[in-house]
């Protein structure tokens, strides 16, 4: 039986998870959903704080929120005058867009309620990881190690940052 | 003198060929001309050397009186199988070495003759001066291949270098359209012919399974291998086709490619057109030596013509109606050329006839006891017609080198002008009308009396062409002699031409006048032995008084100008036209061509080539282009349509399998 | 009350279908990105809840989502840099509009 | 490598080093890679020479056996692929023919401009696989050399060509490869039973004719394939319509090579590939090949009769000849299949002397419709009488190589036992009037009559190059044509294999 904090906790996350979601594709004002997407991913971050994941949600908070979303902004502040909506979406698009989704919607949720044997578990023991621990599984060679994955997306950081500057440069 | 060389007889026109026709042009013209008609001068001494030897001299040929084949040099050329085998040689019988005395003779006079006529052409000098000894010279060459011939496909391979020597001096004048396309239509009216003539050899050689005239060792005689090829015959004697035997068709065959050269009818249309060559190839190539090839290769295959007696009465009836057909039209020409065309058209047709009923009155068994009249007759006619046909058009053409014009009203009244012409063509004229003692009428004798023998129709039928002969031939020499005064043009007399033309025609009428006592029948036989025939006075004597009425007639009307040839021409208004449009032949071959075969064939099948064939070709592009074109929209690189699709396809894969879990 | 893998699930389901939606019926280059975050977010989700409700003592799913973030991380500022650079080139972000390079 | 004691390598290793030779060339330095075409295309004249020679001293020194000069290498284990070399009498005279038609091309293409060396490199890349399928006798190195051939035609044609040259190179490379799809097909059914159950498969031809294992039902799917994939370069009807339009395009030298070797390839592996490997099919389906080949022999001439174009006319006037050389191919005997192999000689040369010469007035005239050309031998008498010569050739006159040619396709296809064959012998044979009316009417038009053009009368005759390309045809068809036999003698020996085989085929 769960804390009655930690039930309400989860309600907050996850009605704003879905609001914000909802909201986000659904404004017509770019900057708005931006800011929606960030709320969305606060959300998240919270999330894996319950989890007990508390080194991720950090990183989903200094990353995703403090990083893209300020890029999202940058971005749509560059390339949109402030204030003016998008164009309304014609109903032919729309009604493809919704088709699309609620029916994958609807077979996901078809798929989770009628055949997952373990959707009924519970939160069991303590998910935390200390710093150290973690540290060494991104350092270590060994069965669950991620150097390679690791100096990977370092090398693909790299390449970003260098394709960034030469996309980026004035010709 | 060695019968080897008529080696050196046939190769050195050759030779000449290519000299003058490579080095001519450096050389100049008279030089040019003075070492054709050196070579010629060697080819005809050495011809004649070769042929008396073989006639007079007592070689290996003559066994028991009787004259052999002599196969002189005969290497293989084409072998199609290890039996079938093409050869290139040179073999001696009695007509091929009076051919050799023919061509090289007429050949000499033509080449001497040309050095006048050719040097210039209407006052300028001639252009292609030594084109036309050179070419003069390979027609010799291929002339001379052709009589020599050991085997069918010799003569063949022949037919077709004479064919192609003809085509280029008939378009000779090549900037003269009249020129070109007599020149082709000539080559494509033979070449036809030589189509059938190939089936034939194709067909005779597949049932013999030889080509050769003489057994390999060649003195055995004529038809040694031809007895080979008629027991063949006889034993596929079940091979037939279309109810007749193979043999009937296959020599049929060969008839019409030698009637396509001898102009027979219906294949005589380009022979009249031809003279738009330069007058003495007409007199060398179309009136003395070429348009006899057809005549001489059916002389050639005579013994299996025996045989086959259908393919026979093919030819007779084909020679007795063009020699009439090609008499008549003769009657009404105006062009004076022209009308010596369809005189030596009628003259041959009489060969052909004759060679024909002295095939078909005979048995084989008679034959064989050496009987054959009517083919010395042709052969001798052959011979003599040469030499007063040749005269005839040297004749015309120093007329229209004096006139230069063709049509007899620009003429009239020459003989005051030019005597010996005038001469001359009269004992041309009286040779081919047959009157004693001129060489025609011993020819010509001997034919009808080949005729009579066949039956008195085909005699009767014969000695009325006769008469028509003489009738022509006096109209056109009273056109051109008399008539009327000669209109004559201040700037130019006509006169008789210089030496080098004049000569010709002197020792062509001399020989015109003694031919005649030549002793053929002693000489040329189809079986090589002598053969024994006297004087028909019967037949002579009507022939002669049918001959004369003729030239009265011919006299009476046109010797002096009156109005009786025009009333004539007015009262058979209808028939005049249509001999005067040769009977309308040429235009039926026209409309055949150009509105059948050109229009309704070749037109129609180069539009199917391009809109159907290749069409189809380029739908199967279009096709394939098209489908891209619509595969293409389907990669509209849009993301959203793509992902839409990828979802699309995602959930059916996922519908498709809980459907097979459910089931 | 117990808190549920399944429970868990659905919101990220549903933050993955907004994600769809707004991929499939924005024209914006940016709103299309903003979509393509959402579902990126959506699966990161699910690793996480996987991880920590069926592995609880493993960390696949979370290292796989440190991972994730540092793609996405660098996904996105590659793909806003060319959209901000078609921008300068064209004046334009609606997706429609910029077809120089189709066909 | 003991290959390179195989004096049929070099027909390969020369024209790679000549390429070698012309890469190293400057594009502007003309001399230098006139003088490297030049040397290679002698060599190569050279060693076809000495090649024959060598056959005939094999021959004469009682070697009978079905190939010589027999070497090979493996190249790829698995599949059994080998560089297996051999030649018989055809291949002999088939390289000869291809040595002289380069060495004429190169001269015909003396003053090419543009790009001069990037045309002889493709233009002797073309030659390579030309020599290395000739040479070959394994399924798959045939074939490869054949691609090699057929490649090189398209840039050659779409970079140098004049006229509709995009349309025209697309459409021949598009047919030719088509031709190929088949003909691949047919190779890799030939190699899955190129042998007897449990035995080793092979790619070596004489290996598979010994074999003769392929089985019948397989044979009557796999020989159309091979004919119609080899009968589409040969201008079989109805596939022949690349040649045309293909041949108006093309520049001079490639016409010449294309029309004179190119297209023998498809005659030549008709009867290698096709007849001698599947002898039972040949024998069950040859009449509906042969059907199709005599239209093309009456069809081609009477298209030719009605075209305007010089090279239109050459290209119908081809279409008739090779289907002449297929349908000899088709009669099956010894005599015929001779007369076939002459005919591909015949008309190389001629050919390639036609389009040489067409190619030279048109460099002058820059037109090629004969009606807006007349007069010509007043003005470039060599080439006008070149012209006649080969006009002359090309319908069949003695002492030039048509004559014989035609004369032992049709002796031959007329000893045939069976009626069909010999009636549509005779209805091969009429084309000869129909080739007299196309030839005259053009040598009419275009050499003789009036000068049409005013400004062509300032034109000028042949230069040295041109004449002296020409003046090798010329001597060539003239041998031909005079001593057929010494070629008959080469040739004949090398049909024995095929008509055994398609005799055994006859007897079961």
């Amino acid at each position: 039986m769960e804390s009655v904090g930690n039930i309400l906790m989860y309600f907050v996350i996850v009605i704003s998870i879905i609001v914000f979601s909802v909201l986000t594709v659904t404004t017509r004002k770019m900057l708005r959903s931006a800011t929606y997407l960030l709320f969305v991913l606060f959300a998240t971050a919270l999330l894996y704080f319950q989890l007990d994941y508390q080194f991720l949600g950090t990183v989903q908070i200094a990353v995703y929120a403090g990083g893209i979303v300020v890029l999202f902004v940058f971005s749509i502040l560059l390339t949109h005058k402030p204030g003016k909506d998008a164009a309304a979406l014609d109903v032919h698009r729309r009604w493809l867009g919704l088709s699309a989704a609620l029916l994958g919607v609807a077979a996901c949720g078809y798929a989770l309620f009628s055949y997952c044997a373990f959707c009924g578990k519970e939160l069991t023991g303590d998910g935390s990881i200390t710093i150290e621990r973690l540290g060494h599984f991104l350092l270590s060679t060994d069965k669950y190690g991620y150097l390679l994955p690791f100096e990977a997306i370092s090398v693909l950081l790299l390449a970003c940052i260098i394709g960034g500057v030469v996309i980026a440069r004035r010709r | 003198m060695p019968l080897s060389l008529t080696i050196a007889v046939v190769a050195i026109p050759l030779f000449m060929f290519f000299f003058l026709g490579l080095a001519g042009v450096k050389m100049g013209r008279k030089l040019t001309g003075v070492l054709g008609v050196l070579g010629m001068l060697v080819t005809t001494v050495l011809a004649y050397g070769v042929a008396l030897t073989y006639f007079f001299g007592d070689g290996p040929q003559v066994v028991d009186g009787v004259r052999k084949a002599v196969i002189v040099f005969n290497p293989d050329w084409l072998s199609f199988t290890d039996t079938l085998v093409a050869r290139m040689g040179i073999a001696l019988d009695p007509i091929a070495a009076m051919m050799l005395v023919v061509i090289t003779t007429i050949s000499m006079m033509v080449h001497l003759y040309s050095l006048g006529y050719m040097s210039d052409h209407h006052g300028h000098p001639e252009k292609g001066f030594q084109r036309f000894y050179a070419d003069l010279a390979l027609f010799t060459f291929s002339m001379l291949g052709l009589v020599v011939a050991t085997n069918l496909f010799q003569i063949f391979i022949f037919f077709e270098m004479v064919g192609v020597s003809s085509y280029l001096l008939i378009g000779f004048y090549y900037h003269s359209p009249a020129a070109i396309h007599a020149s082709k239509k000539a080559f494509i009216v033979t070449r036809l012919a030589d189509l059938f003539f190939l089936l034939g050899i194709m067909i005779l050689s597949f049932y013999t399974g030889t080509f050769d005239f003489f057994n390999q060792n060649g003195m055995v005689g004529m038809t040694d291998s031809m007895e080979a090829a008629q027991t063949a015959i006889t034993s596929a004697g079940g091979a037939t086709f279309m109810g007749c035997s193979v043999m009937a068709w296959a020599l049929t065959f060969i008839f019409i490619g030698g009637a396509g050269k001898s102009a027979m009818y219906p294949l005589h249309i380009w022979l009249p057109d031809a003279m738009e060559g330069p007058t003495p190839v007409s007199a060398l190539i179309h009136a003395a030596t070429m348009v006899v090839a057809g005549v001489f290769l059916v002389a050639r295959l005579f013994p299996l013509y025996v045989i086959e007696q259908g393919a026979m009465e093919v030819i007779c009836v084909v020679g007795a109606f063009t020699a009439f057909y090609a008499a008549a039209i003769a009657c009404v020409q105006s062009d004076i050329k022209r009308a010596l065309a369809f005189s030596t058209i009628s003259q041959i047709a009489f060969m052909m006839t004759s060679l024909a009923v002295s095939a078909s009155q005979e048995g084989l068994i008679e034959i064989h006891h050496g009987y054959g009249l009517g083919y010395m007759a042709s052969m001798f006619h052959l011979f003599t017609h040469a030499m007063f046909k040749a005269l005839l058009f040297l004749c015309a053409g120093a007329i229209i080198h004096a006139v230069h014009s063709n049509e007899n009203d620009d003429m009239h009244g020459l003989h005051k002008y030019m005597p010996i012409t005038s001469i001359a063509f009269l004992i041309g004229c009286l040779a081919i009308a047959g009157i004693p003692p001129f060489a025609g009428f011993w020819s010509k004798d001997e034919i009808l009396v080949a005729c009579y023998e066949k039956g008195l129709g085909w005699g009767i039928w014969m000695s009325m062409v006769a008469g028509l002969t003489a009738f022509y031939m006096f109209r056109i020499y009273y056109l051109i002699f008399f008539w009327k005064e000669h209109k004559v043009h201040t700037e130019h007399r006509p006169a008789d031409q210089v030496w080098t033309m004049t000569v010709p025609l002197i020792i062509l009428g001399a020989i015109s006048c003694v031919a005649g006592f030549v002793p053929m029948h002693d000489l040329v036989t189809w079986d090589g032995a002598a053969l024994h025939t006297q004087l028909n006075w019967t037949v002579a004597g009507t022939s002669v008084a049918i001959a004369c009425v003729g030239i009265a007639l011919a006299t009476v009307m046109y010797y002096k100008e009156n109005a009786l040839p025009a009333k004539m021409k007015n009262a058979f208004s209808g028939l005049w036209n249509a001999a005067y449009h040769r009977f309308y032949m040429d235009e039926l071959y026209q409309f055949i061509t150009h509105k059948v075969i050109f229009k309704a064939v070749c037109v129609p099948i180069a539009w199917f080539d391009r809109k159907f064939i290749d069409g189809f070709m380029n739908l199967l592009a279009d096709a394939t282009n098209q489908a891209a074109y619509g595969i293409r929209r389907l990669q509209s690189g849009s993301i959203q349509g793509y992902v839409y699709l990828y979802i699309m396809g995602a959930l059916l894969i996922a519908v498709v399998s809980m459907v097979c879990v459910l089931i | 009350m117990n808190l549920t893998l399944l429970m868990y699930l659905i919101p990220s389901l549903i933050m993955f279908g907004c994600g769809v939606y707004g991929f499939l019926t924005r024209k914006n280059m940016i709103a299309i990105m903003i979509s393509l975050e959402l579902m990126l977010n959506s699966v990161d989700i699910n690793f996480v809840v996987f991880n920590r409700f069926l592995f609880p003592g493993h960390f696949e799913g979370m290292f796989f989502t440190l991972f994730a973030i540092a793609l996405a991380a660098a996904e996105t500022a590659l793909a806003l840099a060319i959209i901000i650079n078609v921008f300068r080139i064209a004046r334009k972000v609606d997706i429609n509009e910029i077809n120089k390079l189709k066909f | 490598m003991e290959i390179l004691n195989n004096i049929l390598i070099y027909f390969v290793i020369v024209p790679v080093l000549t390429l070698g030779g012309l890469a190293l060339c400057n594009n502007k330095g003309m001399n230098a890679i006139r003088a490297v075409a030049a040397t290679g295309a002698t060599v190569l004249v050279a060693l076809a020479l000495w090649l024959v020679c060598i056959f005939l001293q094999a021959r004469g020194a009682g070697d009978t056996s079905e190939m010589i000069l027999l070497s090979k290498v493996s190249w790829y284990a698995p599949l059994n692929i080998e560089l297996a070399l051999g030649v018989d009498g055809v291949s002999v005279v088939m390289i000869l023919l291809s040595a002289f038609i380069v060495f004429a091309g190169v001269f015909a293409s003396w003053k090419m401009n543009p790009l001069p060396k990037q045309f002889f490199l493709w233009f002797f890349l073309l030659s390579t696989g030309v020599f290395g399928f000739f040479i070959s006798i394994d399924l798959f190195t045939m074939f490869m050399f054949y691609e090699v051939a057929l490649i090189p035609m398209y840039l050659l044609i779409g970079v140098w060509g004049s006229g509709n040259k995009n349309y025209s190179a697309m459409k021949l490379t598009l047919m030719l490869m088509g031709g190929s799809a088949f003909l691949m097909l047919a190779l890799i059914g030939i190699y899955m039973h190129s042998a007897p159950q449990g035995q080793p498969l092979t790619m070596n031809i004489l290996q598979i004719a010994q074999n003769n294992a392929v089985p019948h039902d397989w044979q009557m799917y796999l020989f159309p394939m091979a004919f119609v994939g080899f009968g589409v370069l040969g201008a079989m009807f109805p596939f022949h319509t690349w040649s045309p339009d293909g041949h108006a395009s093309a520049p001079t030298a490639v016409s010449m090579l294309h029309a004179g070797v190119l297209m023998k390839l498809g005659g030549y592996g008709c009867f290698r590939i096709a007849i001698y490997l599947m002898p039972f099919a040949a024998n069950e389906l040859g009449w509906i090949f042969l059907t199709l080949t005599g239209i093309s022999i009456i069809y081609g001439a009477f298209s030719a009769c009605v075209q305007t174009d010089l090279k239109y006319i050459n290209a119908y006037s081809s279409v008739s000849h090779c289907g002449m050389v297929l349908f000899a191919i088709l009669m099956f005997n010894q005599t015929a299949m001779t007369g076939a192999v002459l005919q591909m000689l015949s008309h190389g040369l001629m050919t390639a002397l036609f389009f040489a010469l067409i190619g030279m007035i048109y460099g002058r005239t820059h037109t090629r419709d004969i009606r807006e050309m007349g007069g010509m031998m007043h003005i470039m008498p060599y080439l006008g009488v070149g012209y006649v010569i080969a006009g002359l050739a090309s319908l069949g006159l003695p002492g030039l190589s048509g004559f014989a040619a035609e004369m032992t396709i049709f002796m031959g296809s007329f000893q045939h036992p069976d009626m069909f064959h010999r009636v549509f012998t005779i209805v091969g044979a009429s084309s000869i009037v129909v080739t007299a009316v196309y030839i005259l009417r053009v040598v009419g038009k275009l050499l003789f009559g009036e000068v049409q053009n005013e400004h062509h009368r300032e034109l000028t005759d042949a230069s040295w190059d041109e004449r002296f390309s020409t003046a090798v045809l010329i001597v060539c068809v003239a041998i031909i044509g005079c001593f057929p036999n010494f070629f008959i003698n080469i040739i004949s020996d090398s049909f024995l294999p095929v008509v055994k085989a398609l005799g055994n085929v006859v007897g079961m």
